[in-house]
């Protein structure tokens, strides 16, 4: 009599990238580049056009107008209101992270313009933990939402991200209504929302913001669920279809406006902010 | 720390002794239940406690959504379908009539046997499921009526049909209908309230869980898979993330929290679904001096107010 | 090179009744009654329950208290705008359809109290040139919105329908927009719109206020779509499901809120009335 | 009756040489065309013209909604998908500049060979089309966007799909989010604008016709197969139902009849292009005066009107 106990939850399992292949190498067709080579060429194979993760540091150079950008809730830090110890502390994590990223967090929010329009951005970093939402992405988010609303200019945010943060439980929950709240003040005060999924945006943050964009854009091969595949797989045994989750099937299905190559999206994103512009 | 803490819980305490949402003078009978519920909250609840209200959440015998329809609604009319594609059967919609006033209802809905299980996905709706909801409140906003929800979920459905018909996204629009609503909202855990197939029904002005439900981001198991990598660690799991109600009112994330009787609400169905009814309608009475639009600005302060840092 | 000139139009060629078959005889079970039998039963078969069809006074008869039901705009009759003539001139069979029915048009409305409670009634007549929609219509049921604006009551609305009245051109299309906009004007007012879908609700009603209730209702087995079963058959050649466009469908799709037996007709309207009736 | 229809469609025509929709001083240079145009319109166009109209609204070379938008829209980017479950290739919904101000087009798409057409499935939109066209049009609502709306399908699509995904019911949710808009809308028929698929998103503040559309209830062979009993009566069908742009107008069902280069649109589409162009911008500088709750109550009271009885 016992009910299943499927893992439905927020956090996704299988997000990539799997983690004993070299970030460098490429996976569809196995070229391998230095750094300094993939940063060159907007972190796309040189000889296959696969899109490699970027950092939000790296997104940011290339959809900003050089010298643009200006940084804000830059210092907001993560607490541990949970005081959670699973085989290592939270803080650890935490610590950890922010050494390995150079960043306080899992997204990024400041001014920036576009091709010379203004906007917003919120870009996030699957290097954080794993693009995990907790109270501070879920903060700086919906503090991007009202720098955006203060000077009615869009929002462009860049997703990427395995889920809610489970090492603060209940709370990271609670960013998902949060975010969508923190949208909703954005609509109503008549500035748009357009969304960049990048590889992968899962779970809490696609159960929230992510989907609520005015238009909503992908990049190629993105994987874009709910629940992951191997999840879905696990606890319902379908057969999965080939390209299960990805942004190419999420397209037929209705659910994006486009798939944009990397090299296309900045004139695109340029495009939809005069678009929104309005007159 | 740890003081700090219980500090804060003291002081949630003291305010929750005066607030009429836990009965006030109305439950003067009932001071002594609610004596021990406070008794249990100032004592941080043990690792022990956490997992009971784990397992008699997803007890057999919990009463469910329409358990409560019949004790509680008069007139109870259920609606059913998206206007789309399907009728989900995890998702309960309907009118009824709670003390002369009607009211929208939407929850999820498990099943007692194996039949009315598979009908019902074991509670965990589909897409289509949150789109019926959000019909149905629709259909409240339109008329002024209140929504009343009742949240039982290990989940939203994980099958290949579901993402493919946007999971996630319709999860996030049900939201954001529940953040543009004018009427009053008063959302309930009454089992599990399992991640974000909960809360696409659970943004509401006030949100209060039963004594012994349990409100998470993950399943104990699912979190001890990702952690511990080993999913028989539930137990300790749960004890990390603490799903339970009293860390929930902590935190801030619950408003209330609404008694059961002893041990546990599927003990007497009947009391169970008095003591609810008592906390919608004080929660109701609550909100009803706010304007539509104030409802709708003071529900997106509150949750834009939740979380924790530095 | 040709376009596909199929019939898509909002009249269904393939409404029910049969022309040959005596409407007194059961298609289910075959059994015969006398009108008096079957008017004393609610035009129930005795012996399988089967729904006959309904004049729009017997229904009213059927669902209004006693002498509460006060007739409005029974006066209008329809024009001839495309001086139309087919086999027989339009202005014929509009007489015709009057002398045989006892009706001025294909719907009826008017105030009416249900066990009691105030609302106003807008009940189709399939009798009536097969319950097509023309000017009339159209003007009748929005006529019948405004007077539940007036006394703040819900529309209790009964439909049964080909579709639109082809004889009437372009303006019988024009009446899906119409009674359209007068629903959102009873909507925005606050009142309810209660619909009750007998055999067959199909086309033109079907894709205007016929599918904007806030409860949908069905008679069990009725015919309820958009294009019928013939058509989609003649056109698309798929095999069409055992009850393809019928009332189970329907719910089973997500388009209904309830089957409601004939008998349970009018305790369920006076329990919608009660619960919308709000404090 | 027929002088008395004369004498209506002369009042009108006269109301219409002072309207700024079909040009006035702004298009002095094409008054020859106006005139010829009008000089057709005091005509009660004979039975051989209808069907005219019927021919060239369906014809294989016909400008379809995409070669307008490429040609009168700066900055175009389409939006695709309903946020359900399908991208429906019979309607195409987007954003553009118009003359420098951003607007929503949403519109049918027939398809030029084979593989289009089958793709687009000859313009024939399902339920989950007419949901893609209203995400559009709720984007343009929230934004203050006007509303393009291209009508061009033999209906919306006929199948067990469509039914069961709720075709009628799509229809009607169509229309009832047009009569709750508050941004301007024009609609403008420019092939065949077939009964329930075109007035799905036809509800508009102007609605417009080219010259060689046609806009009717029923398919000609569809009434013929009715009514005559016979397929091959089309012609004879289309007589009596008149679906022509100058009856329409004088049954006061459209607005404004949008010129098309002669003998027809598909012989200079850049030019029927520009005089589509026209025409919007007109109808739409005209809708700039009013406030939103302007627009919804008049768009209403408008289609409230139509319809001829004693
Ligand atoms: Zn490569
Ligand atoms: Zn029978």
């Amino acid at each position: 009599m016992a009910e299943p106990h499927i893992d439905v939850s927020i956090e996704t399992k299988d997000v990539p990238p799997a983690p004993r292949r070299d970030p460098n190498t490429c996976p569809s067709c196995q070229s391998h580049y230095r750094d300094d080579e993939l940063e060159a060429n907007l972190w796309l194979c040189l000889h296959c056009g696969h899109h490699f993760p970027m950092t939000a540091r790296a997104r940011i150079t290339s959809l900003a107008d050089t010298g643009s950008f200006v940084e804000e809730a830059a210092d907001l830090r993560s607490e541990d209101p949970l005081n959670f110890f699973d085989l290592r502390p939270y803080t650890e994590r935490l610590a950890e992270a922010e050494m390995s990223t150079g960043l306080g967090e899992a997204i990024v929010i400041g001014q920036a313009a576009v091709e010379n329009r203004s906007c917003e951005l919120a870009v996030m970093d699957f290097t954080f933990m794993g693009g995990s939402m907790g109270s501070v992405v879920g903060e700086k988010f919906s503090r991007a939402c009202d720098s955006a609303i203060e000077r009615t200019v869009p929002l462009v945010t860049v997703t990427s991200s395995g889920g809610a943060r489970m090492q603060e439980g209940i709370l990271s929950l609670m960013q998902l209504p949060k975010t969508v709240c923190a949208v909703e003040d954005l609509h109503d005060a008549g500035c748009a929302l357009i969304v960049v999924m990048a590889h992968p945006t899962t779970a809490g943050v696609l159960a929230s913001f992510a989907s609520l964009g005015d238009v909503s854009l992908a990049e190629p091969n993105a994987l874009i669920a709910f629940t992951g595949p191997r999840v879905v797989q696990q606890t319902t045994r379908e057969k999965l279809p080939d390209d299960f989750g990805l942004a190419e099937q999420n397209l037929r299905f209705g659910h994006l406006d486009a798939i944009v190559h990397r090299q296309e999206l900045r004139p695109t994103v340029a495009r939809l902010l005069r678009l929104f512009d309005g007159e | 720390m740890a003081s700090e803490a219980e500090l804060r819980l003291r002081e949630r305490l003291s305010k929750l002794r005066s607030l009429p949402l836990l009965g006030g003078a109305r439950l003067s009978g009932e001071l002594e239940r609610l004596q021990r519920q406070l008794d249990r909250m100032t004592a941080e609840p043990t690792d022990e406690e956490i997992w009971r209200s784990v397992e008699l959440a997803r007890h057999a015998d919990r009463p469910y959504t329409l358990d409560y329809v019949a004790r509680l609604l008069d007139d109870w009319f259920e609606l059913h379908g998206d206007r789309g594609r399907a009728d989900d059967g995890a998702m309960v919609t309907g009118l009824g009539k709670l003390d002369g006033r009607t009211v929208v209802l939407v929850g999820q809905q498990k099943g007692r046997d194996i039949q009315e299980r598979t009908k019902r996905q074991f509670g965990m709706p589909y897409p289509e499921g949150y789109r019926k909801a959000m019909r149905a409140m629709e259909l409240a906003d339109r008329h002024g009526f209140p929504v009343i929800s009742l949240v039982d979920t290990p989940g939203a459905y994980p099958g290949v049909a579901a993402e493919q018909h946007g999971q996630g996204g319709m999860i996030a629009q049900s939201q954001a209908l529940m953040a543009r609503l004018r009427v009053p909202t008063v959302a309930c855990v009454i089992g599990e309230g399992g991640s974000g197939g909960a809360i696409a029904i659970a943004l509401a002005d006030r949100v209060l869980m039963q004594e012994n439900a349990i409100y998470s981001v993950i399943s104990p198991e699912g979190c001890a898979a990702i952690l511990w990598r080993d999913a028989s660690q539930a137990k300790k799991a749960a004890a990390a993330f603490k799903p339970d109600a009293a860390h929930c009112l902590e935190l801030g994330v619950i408003d209330g929290i609404v008694p059961e009787p002893e041990p546990a609400a599927h003990a007497d169905v009947d009391e169970a679904a008095r003591l609810l009814g008592e906390s919608l309608r004080d929660a109701l009475d609550e909100l009803d001096s706010f304007s539509g639009d104030e409802l709708r600005r003071r529900r997106r302060a509150k949750f834009r107010s939740l979380g924790i840092f530095a």
